[in-house]
This record gives C-alpha cells, structure tokens and sequence, in this order.
C-alpha cells in the first residue's frame, strides 16, 4: 500500500484533496467495513445452528471493540511517526486526526479506512475458536491481539517500519491481515483444544446459504480491501480491483475440479471458499500483477489451501473452520507469488520472472517474520489470558450451545412452550405459572 | 409385536443408533420433538422480554419390534441413553395389533425383520 | 378404535393424502420424521467432514379411525404409498381405549366421523 | 399405565401446558405437526401456482400418566384447548405397558411421578 | 444538510456540476436505497414466521408507493420555494428537475437522493404496528404521512423553512427522519392497540440473524445517509462518515455492557440494536463533530433508549418494535447533544461545549416543534383513516398470521400436503380432488 | 451504452483517464458483479429447499466458469474491432487491455465491467431449468451459450456491430442481457422438458425472505448497471440512475393492485418480481428518457410479463422461474418503449413521442435478430450437448433432490443420525459402525 500512497505524495509536492480519490476511499472505506457482517454468515452457516449466533457475534463485537481501540490508540500504534518496529503516539485519541490530506484524502478518512482492516483481521481468527470459547475471554482476546500483533505488524509493512523499508510487497494487506490472522488462529486452535463433538460426531454447516452469502458480500466488499488500497481513483486501483476480479474466478473453477476429481460432486461450500481463498491470495499482489498474472496465482493458490483443509481435517488440530488453512496459507502462497509474478509495469517491482529472484527472498522475510511474531505473540496473550481466566466453556455449556450459554438467545425460536416473565414481574412469581416444580 | 416410544437427548441419538445397530435393531422412526420433566428452565431475554424456556429439545425413537426382541431394544435405549442427569427422557411400550410392510404387503412378524435375534 | 401410524415417503404424501380422501378417512394428523431401515446410505461432504447420513426424510400419518375403517384405511395407505423399492416405509395398527373430540366433548366412536364407512 | 395422545391448536398449547401444571401433570412431549380434520383450507398463490393447504398447523403432546391421573389429564386438555370452532383437535388414549425411566432405570409407576394425584 | 449545501452554492457563483461529487451522491443514493430492504430484514427477523412477509412487505411497499409519491409532488412540497412552511409546487411532476447542478450535482440525483430519505423514514414507522395492522389502511397511512408529515418536516429543516432559517442542526435527519418517525410510531401504536397475544404470551423472534444481516446492511447504507449528506466528495463528507463509522462503536460497546451487567449475557438482538441507535444518534452531529465528540455521543445515546426498551416493554404500549425508543429517543438524544458537541472547526455551529449555550435551545425548539407536530398529525391521519376502513386485523386473523391473512403467502412452506389448482381450472373443480368435504 | 461512449471520446479528442468517471466505474462494476450472488437468491428462495443450493450454485459458477473464458476471449470478440457481427481477437488473453484511457476510464477496468454483464446474463437463463438440469452439462452450455451467443450480439450492439450502427436504442443491455437471456431460457426450458412434479404437485418458494433479499439487492446493484453504462459520473449517469430508481416503483405499485384485483393479495413473491419486472424494462432506455418516462415505462411494462406469467403456468412450457415472461418479455417491452419515450433532450435520440416513429421500427429490428439468433443458437448448442451428454438428472435424483445428487450437499443440516466418516479412514471402516448392513 505504500508505494501508492507515497507516489501520491511524490506527485504533488504540497499535498491536496483530490475529490475523486475521496470519492473513492469513502466507498471502499464502506465496502470493507462491509465485510465484517459478512465474515459473520461465512462463519455464521458454517456452524451447527446452535453456535451460530456466537459465531456471528464474534464478529460483530470486533465492530465496537476493535475499531475503538483502533481510533484511541492502534492507529497511532500503526501509522504514526515511531521505530523500525512501532509507530508512537502522536495520533492517539485521534489528536491531528482531521480533514487535512494524508496523501491526497482526508486524513480521518485513512484512518477510517485502516480501521476496518484492523476490526475484520481480528474476527478472521476467530472461526478457529467457535462453538467453544467463552465470549467474555475472546473479546479480551482480540483487543490485546489488535494492541500487540496487528499494529506493530501494520506498521512494519505500511507504517514505515522495517519490512515496508526493506521493500516487502504487500498491497492490501496478505501478510498483514491474512498470514497474521491465520497463524494466530492456529495457535488458538490449539491452545483452547478440540471441541468435545470433534472427531467424535459430524458437524455440520446448519445454512449453506448463509455461507454464499457472506461468501458474495465479501467479494463485493473486497473490491473496497484490494481496489482501496491504492488509496485514489487511477490506474492502480483499475489493476487491483480488476485482478481481485479475476483470481477468484480461477480459484472457483479449479477448486471446483478438484472437487469433482476428489468426491464426483462440485460443493457449494468449496466454491464459496475457493473464492474466499482466491481473494486471499490476491491481495498482497492486486496493485503489482498483471491480469494474466492474478489469473495464475488464483489457481495456483488453490491446492495448497485445499489440501491443507484435507489434511488438517485428520488431525486433533480443531481449526474449526480452517482459518489457518484459508487464510494463513492462502496468504503465504499470495504473498510469496506476489515476488514471483509483479511487475514494474503494472505498479509492482519487479519479480522473479521480470528476472528479480531477491523480491521472491524479501517476501519470505516478510512471510516469516510475520509468521514467527504472530505465532509466539497469540500464544503468549492466550497463556497469560488462561491463566487469570477461563477460556473455555464447560462441556456442557457446549452440549447445549453457545447461543444459550454465552447470549442467552436462540438463532430460531417459535417461542413455543416459553413463559412469558413480565418485565413487571421479573422477580416477583410469574403469572403464566411456570411447569417446572423449581419456579415454585 | 410391540411399538416401542424412546425420548432421549438429541446428543445421545448417535449413540442410541449405534447400539440399537449392535443389538441388530435394523428399523426405526425418528423425530425431533420438546419435552418437558424435571428439567430446570432455560431463562433467555430478547430487548425487554425475558422468558423462561419450559421446553427442552428432545428426539423420539418409534421402534416397531417383535416380541423376543422388545427387551433387547429396550436394554440397548436404557443403556446408551443415559447420562444420570435429569432430562435423560423415558421409554414407554405399547401393544401392536397389525404391521405391514408397504413394500410388499407383507405382514406382522414378517415386516419386522429379523424376527428373531441372531442369537436365538 | 385404533390408532393407525404409517411412515411413508415424502413424495407419497400427496398420493396417500388422496387415497384417504376417497376412502372417506377424513381426519389425520400428519407429521415429517426421519426413518431408518434397508435403505443404502448417502454419502456428503463439507469441506474435509465426510459424513454417511443414515436417516432419510419420511412423512408419518397417525389416523384414528373406528373399527369398520380399519381394514379400508390400511388398504387404502398400503395401495396409494408403494414404489416396491426399499424405504416405501410400515404401518403399525395400535388399539385405542378412549377418543375425544376436543371441539364438542364427543367420546369415541362418536369422536370419529363418520363412525361407519358410507357403503356399510 | 396410559399414553395419552392429544392433537390441539398451537395458539392453545400454552394454555394446556398450564392447565396441565395445575393437573400437577409433570412430564410431556410436544411436537409441532400438521393435521387434516373439518378445516376449511387456506388458498394461497404464488405467481403462477395456486395451492389449497390441505393441512393445517396443529401441536401433538404425548403424555404418559399412570391409571388415576388419565382422566384428570384428560380434562384438563379438554378444558384447555377447546374453543369451540372446528379444528380444537382430537385426544387419543393408549394403554402402555411398560414405562422406563432412562436416568434412573425404575419401571412403569416409578416412572411417572406422581404415581397418584395430591388430593388423593 | 443546508450548510454544506449552501457552502457549495457560495464556493463557485456559478454553480457548476463537479464529477467527483456526483460519482459520490450517485453512490450514496444507492446506499441509502438498500437501508430500506436492510430494514425489511432488521424488522422482519425480529417478528414471529408467521408475521415474517407482511413486516417486511410493510418496508417493501414504501419503496413503491413512497417514492413515486416523492417524485410526483413530496419532493416539490420538500425543496421547492415555498413559505417558512411548506415547499411549492414548482417542482411538481419533476418540472424543472433535470441534469443541470444543484450544488455541486444534477438536480435530479439531489431529487432521487432525498427521496430515498422519505422512503425509509415511512417504512421506519412499521416496526410499530407490525403483527395486526391491515395491509391496505398501512399503505394508505404512509402515503398521508409522506404527504402531511414528512414534506412539512423536511422543509422546515432542509427546504429553507423555519428550522433550518433559525440555525437549528440537522446534519442528516435526526429530526427529520428519526424524531418524526419516533413519534409517529409511537402515537401509531398507541391507535392500533395491542397485539392480541402481547403481555400473555412470549413473542420472540424468529430469525435472529436476519435481524444481524439486516443491522450490518444498515450500518453500510448509513455511510450514504451521512456521509451523503454532505452532497460532496470532501472533507464535510469525510467528517461524516467517519463519525457514522464510530458512533455506532461505542453504543454497541456500552450495549454490550448494559447487557451483561444486567442479565449475565451479551445478545445479538442487543449488538444489532445499539448499532442501529449509535447510527441514529449520531445522523444529525455526523458533519458536525469531532470524531471523539461522535464517540461520545454513540456512548451517552446508549442510555436513553436502553432503558427506554425495558420501560415500555412493561406498560401496555405495544410499539412492537421499539421504533420510539429507538428512533425517537435516539433522534432527540442525538439532536440535543448535536447542540452540545457541534464545533465550527468541524463543519457545525459552535455547540454548548464550545461555548454557545443558545444552540442548545434551537436544537431543543428543533425537536420539540416536530415531536409535536408530527405527533398530532399522525393521530389526526389515522383518526379519520380509522372512520373510514378498519385498520387492524381480526383476532382470528392475527392468530394465523399476517403473512397468510393479508398476503395469501407463507415465509417457508415445504409444500407439503398442499393440493395444486391447476391455473386451467381454477374455477372449474380441481383434478387432484381436495381432501375438505368443503371443496365437494 | 455507445452513445454516452463516443461523447466522451469526441469530448477530449486526446482520451485520458478522468478520475471522477474511474472511482464511479469501479464502484459500479463492482455493484454489477454483486448482482450474480443477488441473483443467486432470488432465484435460489423461489425453488424447493432440496434444490436450493443447486440453483445459486448455477449463479456461482457463472462468476467463475464466464468470468475467466470473458477475460480469455469473449471481451476480444464482442469489443475488439472486428466485422460487422463479431468483434476480432486483437484483446484476446487481455493483449493491450492495460490501464491506458478507454474513453475516459483504464481499458482493464471496461473489460471488467463489460465482464459483470456476460455473467449474469449467463446466470439468468439458469431460472428456466433449475430443479432438474445436470450441473456439468449446465456449465458446458453456459460457456458455450456465452461465447457464441452473449459476444456477438455484444458486439452487434455496443462493440460497434451492426444493430449500433443501425442506430438501434440500448442503453444498458435490454437486448444484449434481457432479450438474450429471456428468449434462450424459453428454448432451454423447452428443451430440457418439465419438472417431473410440475402440474402434479405444488412447488413452493421454500424461502420468500431470500427472494426479497435478492431482489433488494439485484435493485442495489442495478444502479451500477445502468448508472455505470454512462461509463462517466456525468449527468447523463444521474438520469439513468434516476430512471433506474423510478421505474421499478412504478411496476412495484402496478403489479401489487392487479395481484390484489385478481386474488385478494398483494403478494411479497410479487412485489419482488415486479421490482425485478421493472428494473428490466428500464435497461435499455435508462439513459434515454426522462423520470416521468421511466414512470410510464415501468407501470406500462407490468402487463405483458404479468400475464405471461399466469398464461405461461396453464402451459406445458416449464420455464420454472418464468425467465422468460420476466427478462424475456421484459426486456422486448423496454426495448420498444425506447423506441416510444427516448428524447434527444435526456440523452436519446428521439422515439415516437418526439416524433421519430422510425425508432420504433429500429427498436423492433433489434429485438427480432436477438430472438431469432438466440432462440436458434441456444437450440442448436443445447442439442449438440444434448447428443454428446445427459442433459437431465434421472427422475429418482430430481425426486431426491439435486442438492444431494449433483452436489452431495444439503441446504440445511442438523447433523442428525449422521454418521461421521474419519477422514483417515474414508477407505478403512469407519469407527463409528454405520446402521446400515450395506456397510458391513
Ligand atoms: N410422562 C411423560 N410423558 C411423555 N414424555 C415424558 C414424560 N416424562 C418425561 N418425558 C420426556 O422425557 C424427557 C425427560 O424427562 P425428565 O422427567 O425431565 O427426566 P427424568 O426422567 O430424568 O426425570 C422430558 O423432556 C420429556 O420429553
Ligand atoms: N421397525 C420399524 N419401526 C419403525 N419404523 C420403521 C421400522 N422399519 C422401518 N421403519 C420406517 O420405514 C421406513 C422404510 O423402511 P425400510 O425397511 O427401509 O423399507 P422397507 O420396509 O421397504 O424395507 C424407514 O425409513 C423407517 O422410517
Ligand atoms: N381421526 C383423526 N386421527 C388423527 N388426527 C385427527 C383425527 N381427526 C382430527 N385429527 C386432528 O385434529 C385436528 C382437528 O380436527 P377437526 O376434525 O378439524 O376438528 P374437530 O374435531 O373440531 O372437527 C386435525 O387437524 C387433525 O390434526
């Protein structure tokens, strides 16, 4: 992303609002924003519907948690003046935050932008977690995670820290959100344990529809995450949101032969995600390949992650809805083939086969690097999390749910056989006399 | 023969068809149904309305067996059924006049295969 | 009186339902279950969950009827629900000691109309 | 022992459930099914497609009392769910002989609670 | 709204269309088109199955009968010259609304974008009477209300009428969209009656992640609503928005809170209804505040109205959807503390906090003249509709549903048992002979 | 879409990129490509629940299976300079679609939202045949169908082929989309014969709330499709996107009064379908007539497709989702209203009312050589597929439902006696020993 922005600056030496690039960033900032909601039904029908409200509130609530914490501190954190490794605090609460240009838009309106970058890469991890943790840990969960792995990391890459000073390609953020998000996931997986059902019962997605759904949205707000990012109304923005385009298209239709070869049957659950996978691993090369090239790597990335899912599914690694594999390697397989196919001509530099193999070895540092510190930073914030609380809920608890132990609410209910308890009432005896002996 | 009506926990199912497999029960019905016994009362709220769920979600076995195998049956639900905790639900057997196989007409004994355990 | 309760296919419903109709059964109680008997089992997979699921999608008819309906309602569902292919499903005849028609307090025979079949 | 098999309307089931409390009736299972009766049916459309519902929403309880608690049961079902226009539903009873009780194993009587009613 | 307008006009004498703006409004107007299906799902997830249809439908058929209505005479009555009161008729039939600017725009997307506000403002008011009200009276309803209400309201504010001449601030519709509704709703359900099962048995919903979906598509379509209201791509707009993305923030924390200090549990029916009231809130100091002033207003709104929830759910008034706790105490929460918060060197008015104590009393003559106003007219409206048809459903027809009595639908049928009239017969007996003695 | 095309080009004899024109088309392409999943659910809530994901999926895949061979070749053949009925394979595999200007927006960008078009024009003919078509031979034909029948008469109309030259009105795709769609899904639903329960029993829409979403967003993202086919942010896209925002509300309120004239109801099935009705009318003159046309249009517009519907269902012609009364008859409405309102003054040429009756005839030529070649076209691939593969699933599997069949899925799940297969054993018995003797 940072090439874009700083060309912008280079353009114009006294920096002004271009209108259109406003225009622009406004409707991405919304379409990202989107993608929250809709990272909730892909996440929200893949459940047992007994989960599914949990599941979706897990990401809704990084709507409110994340996103405050994002304007009062993680901004600063990220984007302002600071180290190779952290930005410093002269943007916290938001102080010279306004309408003055940060490269040729408004500056809160950047912030705005990053914003909802920071609140959907939080709730990615939790599709690792679902239908098990408690509510209350994970919300602490994903605030310290913002805090301490998404900002530093941002600013690594875009803040003008380390990786980004190295020269790592990342346009819109698949080392950042995506191999971030999917290692921490992995980590989470593993230190809150297998859901009692795994491996012992089949669960189910309980709406697939849902899963098309959130699966459609998050193409369309996607389109905001890679067009975005070149952060004004040009032809960058042109080649990022016409490669976040076609990759998927290319994800799609492999994931859906193998599919075929695999089990005879094309799934709508594989498709859904081979788009979400597809739009993974075009992300950190959107502005830097050509059409032909997010073709490749659309299809290209398929079999990693698709195996991986396979492969995963036989272990007692209960990643629950393979986030990790996904997102985590979807990103690496994007991050590395953004060194292998960008090009100076189309905005990148250029790669391996523009005859560049050292870009392919910078994005490995920005691979592992990102790989390592997420790893050990997750594990470390769920350790001391444990310690002075419970992660999971009871077995029984998730016998019964989710919904009804953390929310205390049913996804569907036909209020049959339910007593009403009169506001009134609510701790004098019910009127409608309640059946059990115990309301007596 | 005799038609034998479990209710059980949903998350039991499973296990109960696992056993009945075992004791060579090959046909059953099931349905999901709500029941309400001992079972303490589930309190949820939606904006101002608090409500106590009387009814728990529960799965009904219809078994239609012939006579030497109703204890079988029976032994297999108890055993696979239980957790020891309120709201494990109950078996009730019932008297069957006629059974007919619609498939092909066949009747009584007859549409309830195996008639006769394995064993015996 | 008897309780009769049949388990059929789905797509049956309609053709039974018919039946019934001009066997002059008029009240029954419909309910969708899922049953399990010789039926090959289908295979499905989500993403890395490969599951076999052993229950199908039945519809099961509970009819009360008096005596002299018994027989024309049995024959009536066995005709009507038949494919001759595995899975066409079972009827079970089961006594009945009292009915009650809500509506009017009306017991037993009474509580079934019409009590005797138009013919008789 | 007796199952008593009730088909009432699903705005009525609340009302029933209550009456049955006070019948200090325990246990019971409920299930949402459809039913055909002297209803007359709903037409619906939808844009090209004219249907006839032929069956209408009912609520189907299952309740297993022993001897002295069936007529009790049954009144207050009677009371409960009659409104007096067609389609209040119909009460069915069955005798049963046999009840388990999962949790605990105990057998018939035992296993419904209370064997006898308070007042007596 | 005036204001950024009225700076546009002053900025080039002559005024000229500026592309950037238009691509910004020609977006915007398509956002806040989708609030009102967003809507349909927030309301309609939030009644029984059998009520699903008609509640949505009520949303549906504003964007019908609403929005020809805008164009044919509401609009004119809205923004044309007219007297402190009311609009002319210059306007009507769309005369003289062509392509040539208004502002900074074509005239006629300024049309197509204001009538997008008088359609969901109409459809806002369903969520009051929902569950018993006729079909038919409802449409006529919204139609007199457009028409008696919303035009007068809209040009006391916006159209150059007495509100907007006193220097009252609505920056988006606080007054204007929720106030006015709030109210409606509230005197609606207080004219319909009570849900024949309200306060004797527990009516829930049945679709809660509609109700999510429907809050997510809201919160994307509110960026139009504000961020639109600023009729340009610039930095007003980029105020708003990002006011509009942190509001909502904060009341879904503070929610989130209240919840589970409350009753032990954070619900998702709660999550999507703070989002909603921090929107709400937040819609008429969007372009007026800092964007810490918009997180203030998001935390402190959540009171208000959180309790205002519980209060009327114990009283006999069945505003079923809690549209007056909502829109109504949310719109006059956020029109007040618009007066209090408003700063000049973010777009507004100075504000109580910025030392000008008198804004606070317009902002109060602002909301008490509509509340009024809309308040009697809406008795008034429904009073004579009442004399001449009946406007809610029999008891018995209430008790098989809505869906069924007033749209001869079902939400989710299975098909089951139904008996097919074939198109060719439909007078004639049908082949597959119906099972009632009745079709004999 | 020409004429709007040339403008800009003739306006700046040397074409560079305008911002303002390339933020609206980005938006407006991405807004196009949401209509596929939009669609997916219009579609998708209209058939029976064991069929449901089987019909989004024929969505899906379009974004895959036609977005890829567009990009391929289909653009190259329906934009690139070529004879009068095909464009030539000077762009084909994207050679010289880069980000230089096309007319005032990147090249690449054009090709992308020319590409949202051929998908769901594609995805639309699915309607006619859902419930009972294999889904490879479904993939095949709408490859097939989009190279030989969606590019040539793209390119007869917007790529500079005959039907454009002739001077022949369409805005944003009636014929090339519409007319298309419409008349293929006639021929397709004939040739796949009917559904073995149709006119035996009833099938229901098994989700209505799914058909209003869809319809909600199809309109949402309409306004991409036909403000974006100004291919500017200019004021003739404000007239279409106003058109597009009037029109449909006008065909909402006319089918809702003749649904309630004829059975008593205004239906929500038909309420969304009217929205849809209008939406397709309005395609070809959008940016052609005024608002009060649009009205006209779209009320006019109601009847045709409306009774078609009713007369189509006595039939034996199981066009299952009444592609063609809709789309098909729709879009020939439109077409020649075009050719009846279109008016110099709003950016047409002018039609009958301005006093141009030739028009009309142009109008009907363009409609006649799409019916007829589409017609024959879609026959004669349908039979050639027809001859190399079965067509249609087994009557067994359409009673089973084509959900599990085709894709070994179902909709909705609850896991229930459902017994899971450990991966690492998929071949070895499975642990938990299944009920069935089969699997001894
Ligand atoms: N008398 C009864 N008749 C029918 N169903 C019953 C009866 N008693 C219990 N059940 C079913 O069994 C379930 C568990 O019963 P409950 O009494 O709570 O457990 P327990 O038998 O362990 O005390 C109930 O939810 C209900 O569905
Ligand atoms: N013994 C039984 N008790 C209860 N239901 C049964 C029994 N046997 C079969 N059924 C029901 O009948 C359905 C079809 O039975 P199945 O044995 O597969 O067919 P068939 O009778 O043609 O062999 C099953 O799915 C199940 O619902
Ligand atoms: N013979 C029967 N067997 C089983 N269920 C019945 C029978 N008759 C009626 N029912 C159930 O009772 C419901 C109401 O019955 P109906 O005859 O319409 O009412 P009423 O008893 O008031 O005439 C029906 O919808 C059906 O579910």
């Amino acid at each position: 992303m940072t090439t874009p922005l700083l060309l912008a600056v280079v353009q114009d030496a006294t920096p002004a609002l271009v209108p259109a690039d406003t225009a622009w960033m406004l409707v991405s900032t919304a379409l990202v924003l989107l993608m929250t909601p809709a990272l909730a039904f892909f996440y929200g029908g893949l459940v047992r519907s007994k989960n599914s409200l949990n599941t979706m509130m897990m990401s809704f609530v990084a709507l409110g948690a994340v996103g405050i914490l994002w304007a009062l501190v993680a901004y600063s954190l990220s984007f302002s003046e600071g180290s190779a490794l952290l930005g410093g605090l002269t943007n916290a609460f938001l102080a010279g935050v306004g309408t003055e240009p940060k490269g040729t838009i408004p500056h809160i309106l950047f912030m705005a932008y990053q914003g909802t970058f920071a609140i959907i890469t939080a709730a990615l991890i939790s599709g690792a977690i679902v239908e098990r943790m408690r509510f209350g840990p994970y919300i602490a969960f994903i605030v310290l995670w913002t805090l301490l792995v998404y900002a530093p990391v941002a600013h690594w890459v875009w803040g003008g820290g380390f990786l980004g000073k190295l020269g790592v390609l990342d346009f819109a953020g698949g080392t950042v959100v995506h191999i971030n998000a999917g290692v921490s996931a992995l980590v989470a997986a593993l230190v809150l344990g297998t859901r009692k059902d795994y491996h012992r019962q089949a669960i189910l997605p309980h709406n697939v529809p849902f899963v098309l759904l959130g699966a459609g949205l998050l193409w369309f707000g996607w389109f905001g995450f890679n067009g975005g990012s070149a952060l004004a109304a040009n032809g960058s923005a042109a080649t990022a949101f016409t490669n976040t385009f076609l990759a998927p298209m290319a994800t799609l239709v492999v994931w859906a032969l193998l599919d075929a070869f695999r089990n005879g049957h094309v799934t709508a659950v594989g498709g859904a995600t081979g788009i979400v996978v597809g739009l993974v691993a075009i992300t950190p090369a959107a502005g830097f390949v050509s059409p032909v090239g997010a073709l490749a790597i659309g299809a290209i990335a398929t079999f990693p992650s698709y195996f991986m899912i396979l492969l995963r599914a036989r272990t007692r690694v209960d990643d629950s809805l393979d986030v990790f594999a996904g997102h985590g390697i979807g990103g690496i397989t994007g991050a590395l083939l953004t060194g292998v196919f960008a090009e100076k001509a189309w905005g990148g530099t250029d790669g391996l086969l523009a005859g560049n193999p050292e870009q392919l070895g910078l994005q490995a540092i920005g691979v592992v690097s990102s790989l390592i510190y997420a790893g050990v930073a997750t594990l470390v914030i769920l350790k001391v999390l444990g310690a002075v609380t419970v992660l999971r809920a009871e077995p029984r608890a998730e016998g019964l749910g989710m919904d009804v132990t953390q929310h205390g609410e049913e996804a569907y209910t036909s209020g049959e056989g339910s007593i009403l308890v009169l506001p009134a009432e609510s701790d004098a005896p019910s009127p409608a006399p309640t059946l059990a002996p115990a309301a007596r | 023969m005799k038609l034998i009506i479990a209710v059980i926990r949903p998350d039991k199912l499973n296990d109960v068809l696992e056993a009945l497999y075992h004791a060579e029960v090959r046909g059953l019905t099931v349905s999901r149904v709500m029941g309400h016994g001992g079972e303490t009362e589930r309190v949820e709220t939606y904006r101002g309305t608090t409500v106590k769920m009387g009814l728990q979600e529960k799965v009904r076995l219809e078994i239609g067996v012939s006579e030497p195998f109703v204890d079988i049956t029976v032994k297999a639900i108890l055993g696979a059924a239980r957790t020891g905790d309120v709201g494990d639900g109950k078996v009730f057997v019932v008297d069957v006049e006629q059974v007919h196989r619609i498939r092909t007409g066949e009747r009584d004994e007859a549409a309830v295969t195996p008639a006769t355990p394995a064993g015996v």
